[in-house]
């Protein structure tokens, strides 16, 4: 296991491709891994203390790393726990392994996440499992759970997977969704605007589109794309 | 002087008439009159408020931009492509970031463009040809008040010739002054484009009845009389104005009515495109795309360009106190961001370069007077259609341009560099 | 009090003093919110009296100002009265809020601040 | 002053096949050997090594507002980097490359000349900026004539001086290089949503039709003796059965005589060569195109080669990019434009998986391989058949039989029964080859000091690690490939540009535009232009490329 702390206040955000991979290092390699700081490469020892405690395949992000950008993006397997906030694009592209983050997410949470498993203790902000800029498909697989509140276009383009958010989420839920599931304890605007399948549950209220028609599954549409995806309360 | 180009809105209106002894403009409107009006100028270049050489002011311009981390390079929709194109160039040299006006203003029209491309026209096109124009969330009579008379309105055109062969349609959510002159308005509930929009895809692809009887504050009748009107149309032709892009929904509005677009044209010609602000805002983001690949919300940090609105865009990158410098050319963000993003900008170093003081010159650090395009000085714009025009220098001036000025800086940077 | 949703805009006098925003023309052009007639009978409000709109954002003093728009719809100008109140989340899109907000709307005795005054509190 | 050294030169212009030759260059051009001092030259030793003239790409779509659109509309392509920010530019891009990513990979690659195949007019100056901004090669564009209403007035006026009047004047307003057709008459038929499906279409609102288009601007294009023929982009393009409205479109040629050139260029012919009535029994109508331009001496083409991967159809053909948009589903930008053209563009892929994309694929070399050497040019009509940089496979392509072979085995067989391409034998020879990518395309053009390495020439040079005399280019064609992939030296104008893909320096090359305005009398068409630009949302004394504007432009006045 690896702890990371931060040693001071960021004047920009930083740029870290933090991934389980490094607990597998020494000490010595982990300092001299390369980071952004801004236009600067800078080591990661000169940002962070890194501690190593045993083998495991774990890193302790130790504070807040809130401006810390791309943690754990790509990563297959391991654990990465960030005590604070995280930064934006993290899980990005991940395929295993789990994301604890007991603070707060930021923008592209589990960008086109094709499996494992990412769990914010508090809120995540937008775009949370979506396809980045231009591409076709969004997340595949895999599950991310929201405790608190997240913003506006959650699982956009998903194809497969499962998005809980325990609290209310914004506008725009499941746009273009094709498969897997979306389920939502409270509350959130519009939601599954040309979705083509997949199922999105609420527990709370949301605001219907006017292309998704009655049925005793639920409401089915949207009738636009000729979508079988299926909008249900529970 | 005749065929004179208007460096206003993005309307770049060219057929003014310049007085050069009465120093006035003819034919233009209110915003293009003032444009050309003498008014008040920044005098010299200035840092920490007192006046300094041009050679002064780049020199400690160059140290701040250098020393920074993260610098933000933002506005450019008041240049001229000349001045962008070198101020691209500087970004990528800094590792800066580089934004332009469109990210607070149409940059959504590139969000949706990019899920589904932009199925668009010249405004000579629409001029001639469009028997059906809505503005929908656009308000030409006061952001673009010649746009009706010469493109769209009661523009004489070579198969519709008049007012009269034309419906006017405004989708608003108030009775705005061109809702006043439109054949039909349409008043909707704020936040709901995005749901009419879809009533309006399922009406025309024969799904109207699982549309309710009432849509964002619009009765569903009153849907499929205009859904009906658009079918009918030779060609139509959507302006969209900032109405649909800063309110709920954003790019995902533009991204529906596109779909909605596509489906007309599977019967007949529709077109769609989005009334653009400044005179230049397209240049600030075709320059760009082909220097370094993107519109906005460019950082080069990495030594090449990435695109993100949600890190790089001006306002993201100042709430996350994610840049350590700015240089503001030709924009006031002082006066046009939300206040948490001004916040920050008042914590940093900020150059300007501008013709005129603005809010933005109250907060900054060096201050660089600059030439005004179209009347100072000559360069090549693009209308709000991507027409590319070559506005005029008229009158003398000692002020340096936008593009020397930058030129100047690059010039330092990359010695510095190397 | 009333509660409205507020838009902010373009209009033509703040476009046409847009390069002037330290002249009074500007500062006269951006100050105010147009309210419904309703809204505008409900506050007890006339010409040039002053109220404060409150958003989860921020509050601002402006003049207000009788209009033609739907009751609960109130507009201010594009500019820094407006970006005092507006929600600055851009929601990934990198666009603010700038339309759609909800507002408490408010006479008040309090003065409208002036453009130096607005940035100095930030 | 360069000396390049032993050389294995290859110049089909000046009919130099593989031999060891030593070149001389001096003020960017090729020089006699008596005209430079020895002592001063900076030698090349191109010992064993191949020395051919930089290639010449006659047709790509480099510049404007269709690449700059489809850049903006697929963040997706331009998340390839290809060079980092230093001494040169960063550049990106998969198959849409920035501006300074052309300039750069063309010059990697041995290339130095490129034209933007398509400017609508009144987009000119735009076009212009961006080929400004293309570093190392020499540009030219060529505006679109095909769709224009006062094009369409002066043929149905039957008026050739008219006519000849208005080309001149529009490629001098336009700074452009000659003649483009795009879908003659059916972009204007798109304005009201529907297309000309042959030659005898009445084009809507007009009393004209393709076949009178094509044929009167054949005619003030040979009267006013541009140096370019006219370029023809055939109607319906994309279309199951097309072939035989190319064939057609190709015999409107007979009767016309340049002793100079062709007069009549069909462009990107892989897109306008199917047989077959639908998408479900398409198959290639090559070998009957290749019959009919091997049968006639005026007339050219080039390939409009399919690569597999992505690629990003862009045309000024905007009904067939709506249809393709229906037909794929995927994202569609259109631009119609004024009284004058249209455009569209919409993203692609060419799978190998796939039979259409196989057969377009198979119908590309079939074109190269069955047409005559000096007849067909060697294009992928970039990006809309795919990368530029994959130039170098198909030249290996077509001088393999063995890797067609093995390429065969990896695409639907469907290709095996609609196609002849599994039963070609030809191999083309690399003097074959170098012909198509050198000195074809710039006879093509109509560029004398192009695409060649006898003395007068631009000192436009490529040389290859590949010894034509000890290379086997039927098996060695991998070889073949990697060595025409990477350049080891680039000279343009006389300099080092590139070694061994490295970038050296950074040039900026010239604009060529042509000037026929002495040979007509403007003020016969200058009337109707200003009637018609009552229905422009322009001035006329707005409209327009000043020759100042441009950073290094070239004039070429046909007198």
């Amino acid at each position: 296991m690896l702890i990371i702390k931060p040693k001071k206040e960021f004047e920009v955000c930083i740029e870290a491709e933090l991934t389980p991979e490094l607990a597998m290092k020494s000490v010595e390699e982990v300092r001299k891994f390369k980071v952004y700081y801004g236009n600067r490469v800078v080591e990661l020892g000169e940002l962070f203390e890194v501690v190593k405690e045993g083998e495991d395949k774990k890193l302790v992000l130790d504070g807040d790393f809130g401006r810390v950008k791309w943690i754990g993006t790509r990563m297959i397997d391991g654990e990465i726990v960030v005590k604070g906030n995280v930064g934006a694009n993290c899980g990005a592209f991940m395929r295993g392994g789990r994301i604890v983050v007991e603070g707060n997410a930021d923008d592209w949470l589990g960008i086109e996440m094709a499996g494992g498993e990412i769990i914010v203790k508090g809120n995540a902000r937008n775009l949370v499992g979506c396809a980045y800029y231009g591409n076709a498909v969004g997340m595949t697989g895999g599950k991310i759970v929201i405790e608190g509140n997240a913003g506006n276009y959650i699982g956009e383009k998903m194809n497969g997977g499962e998005i809980v958010i325990k609290g209310n989420a914004g506008d725009f839920v499941g746009t273009e969704m094709r498969a897997g599931v979306i389920e939502i304890h409270g509350s959130c605007g519009f939601v599954g605007g040309d979705m083509r399948g997949g199922e999105i549950r609420i527990k709370g209220n949301f605001d219907l589109l006017p292309t998704f028609r009655k049925t005793e599954k639920g409401w089915v549409g949207d009738v636009n794309v000729k979508g079988e995806g299926v909008i249900k309360t529970f | 002087m005749q065929d004179i180009i208007c460096t206003f809105c993005g309307s770049v209106c060219d057929d003014g008439e310049y007085d050069l002894e009465k120093r006035k403009v003819k034919k233009f409107c209110k915003l293009g009159s003032s444009k050309f009006a003498e008014k008040e100028r920044i005098k010299a270049p200035m840092i920490d408020g007192k006046e300094v050489s041009y050679e002064e002011a780049i020199e400690k311009a160059v140290e701040i931009l250098v020393n920074a981390k993260k610098p933000l390079l933002y506005g450019w929709a008041s240049t001229a492509n000349e001045a962008i194109r070198v101020g691209v160039i500087l970004a990528e040299k800094l590792g800066g970031v580089y934004d332009q006006c469109a990210s607070v203003c149409h940059a959504p029209g590139t969000l949706a463009m990019i899920e589904e491309g932009l199925p668009g026209a010249t405004l000579g096109s629409v001029k001639n040809r469009a028997d059906v124009v809505i503005f929908w969330g656009s308000n030409p009579m006061e952001a673009h008040p010649r746009h009706g008379t010469r493109y769209s309105i009661s523009a004489k055109g070579l198969l519709v010739k008049d007012r009269k062969q034309r419906k006017i349609i405004v989708v608003d959510v108030r009775p705005t002054k061109t809702a006043k002159i439109a054949d039909m308005f349409v008043q909707i509930k704020p936040g709901y484009d995005y749901a009419i929009i879809s009533a309006l895809r399922a009406i025309i692809s024969g799904n109207a009845d699982v549309v309710p009887n009432e849509v964002g504050g619009v009765p569903k009748e009153k849907l499929v009389e205009l859904a009906e009107i658009m079918k009918k149309a030779k060609y139509g032709a959507i302006f969209y104005g900032l109405g649909v892009t800063q309110s709920r929904g954003r790019d995902r509005n533009i991204e529906n009515a596109i779909k909605l677009v596509q489906l007309l044209n599977r019967t007949t010609r529709w077109v769609i495109w989005p009334m653009r602000g400044h005179y230049n805002v397209v240049g600030a983001g075709e320059v760009p795309a082909w220097e370094v690949g993107y519109q906005y919300a460019i950082d080069f940090s990495r030594g090449y360009a990435r695109f993100s609105p949600a890190e790089f865009s001006a306002v993201e990158v100042l709430l996350r106190k994610d840049c350590d410098a700015a240089l503001i050319v030709a924009s006031d963000p002082v006066a046009h961001f939300p206040k948490m993003a001004v916040k920050h900008l008042k914590q940093i170093p900020v150059i300007q370069i501008d013709p005129f003081p603005n809010m933005t010159t109250l907060i900054a650090k060096v201050v660089i007077p600059s030439a005004v395009y179209g009347i100072e000085a000559e360069g090549t714009v693009y209308r709000m259609d991507c027409v590319p025009l070559r506005v005029k220098k008229i009158l003398e001036t000692n002020y340096w341009t936008d593009e020397k000025i930058l030129e100047e800086i690059l010039k330092r940077v990359e010695k510095l560099r190397g | 009090m009333v509660v409205v949703e507020l838009i902010t805009g373009r209009t033509l006098d703040q476009g046409a003093t847009v390069e002037e925003k330290l002249s009074d023309e500007y500062f006269n052009a951006v100050n105010y919110i147009e309210l419904s007639e309703e809204d505008f009978k409900q506050l007890a409000l006339k010409e040039g009296d002053r109220v404060k709109v409150v958003t989860d954002f921020g509050e601002v003093v402006v003049f207000a100002k009788k209009s033609e728009l739907p009751k609960g719809i109130a507009f201010i100008p594009m500019g820094p009265y407006a970006n005092a109140v507006i929600d600055p989340a851009t929601d990934g899109t990198g666009m603010p809020q700038f339309k759609g907000i909800k507002a408490r709307v408010e006479r008040t005795e309090e003065r409208v601040k002036t453009i130096k005054e607005l940035l100095e509190a930030i | 002053m360069l000396w390049i050294k032993n050389g294995i030169v290859v110049d089909p212009k000046n009919k130099i096949n593989a031999e060891k030759m030593d070149i001389f260059v001096k003020n960017g051009k090729i020089v006699a050997e008596s005209d430079v001092k020895k002592e001063d030259c900076k030698i090349i030793d191109a010992s064993g090594k191949l020395v051919v003239a930089g290639g010449v790409d006659m047709h790509a779509h480099i510049a404007g507002s269709k690449i700059n659109t489809g850049r903006t509309m697929r963040p997706e392509e331009m998340r390839v980097v290809r060079n980092i920010a230093g001494k040169f530019r960063a550049t990106l891009g998969r198959v849409l490359l920035t501006a300074p990513a052309i300039g750069y990979e063309y010059a990697k690659m041995g290339y130095t000349t490129s034209f933007e195949a398509a400017q609508p007019p009144i987009g000119a100056l735009h076009t212009h900026e961006e080929l400004d901004s293309i570093p190392m090669i020499d540009k030219g564009a060529l505006p679109v004539f095909g769709n224009w209403h006062l094009v369409f007035k002066c043929i149905e006026e039957k008026n050739l001086e008219k006519l000849k009047a208005l080309v001149a004047w529009a490629i001098e307003r336009t700074k452009g290089f000659g003649v483009k057709v795009v879908n003659p008459g059916g972009v204007e038929a798109w304005m009201y949503g529907g297309n000309v499906k042959s030659l005898d279409d009445q084009v809507p609102g007009f009393n004209v039709t393709p076949r009178e288009i094509i044929t009167w601007l054949i005619r003030a294009n040979e009267e006013l003796g541009l140096p370019h023929s006219v370029h023809l982009h055939c109607n319906n393009l994309g279309v199951p059965g097309n072939y035989q409205t190319t064939i057609e479109s190709i015999k409107l040629a007979n009767g016309f005589r340049n002793p100079k050139r062709q007069v009549l260029h069909v462009t990107h012919v892989q897109f306008n060569a199917y047989a077959g009535s639908s998408w479900r029994d398409a198959a290639s109508g090559a070998a009957e195109i290749a019959k009919v331009v091997n049968s006639m001496d005026n007339v050219t083409i080039d390939m409009g080669a399919a690569i597999f991967g992505h690629a990003t159809a862009m045309t000024g053909d905007a009904p067939f990019q709506f249809s393709l948009h229906k037909l794929i589903g995927a994202r569609w930008s259109n631009k119609d434009t004024e009284v004058e053209t249209g455009a569209g563009i919409v993203p692609i892929g060419y799978l190998p998986s796939n039979p259409v994309h196989s057969l377009q694929w198979a119908i590309g070399l079939e074109l190269g391989l069955l047409v005559d050497s000096n007849k067909v040019v060697l294009t992928t009509d970039y990006p809309n058949g795919g990368p530029f940089t994959e130039y170098p496979y198909v030249m290996a392509m077509l001088m393999s039989k063995k890797m067609r072979e093995g390429e065969l085995k990896k695409v639907h067989q469907y290709v095996q029964k609609t196609t002849t391409l599994p039963s070609i034998d030809t191999e083309k020879t690399l003097y074959e080859v170098i012909h198509m990518t050198r000195s074809l395309p710039a006879k093509v053009l109509g560029l004398e000091n192009k695409g060649h390495l006898g003395v007068g020439a631009d000192a436009d040079i490529a040389i290859y690690n590949l010894n034509p005399l000890e290379t086997d280019f039927s098996n060695e064609f991998e070889k073949v490939y990697k060595s025409f992939k990477t350049a080891e030296y680039t000279i343009k104008g006389g300099e080092i540009i590139t070694k061994n893909g490295e970038l050296v320096k950074e040039v900026f090359g010239k604009t060529f535009w042509v000037d026929a305005r002495k040979k007509v009398d403007l003020e016969v068409i200058m009337p109707d232009i200003k009637e018609y630009f009552n229905y422009y949302s322009v001035q006329l004394g707005n409209y327009g490329v000043e020759e100042r504007w441009l950073k290094n432009p070239s004039r070429l006045e046909v007198v």
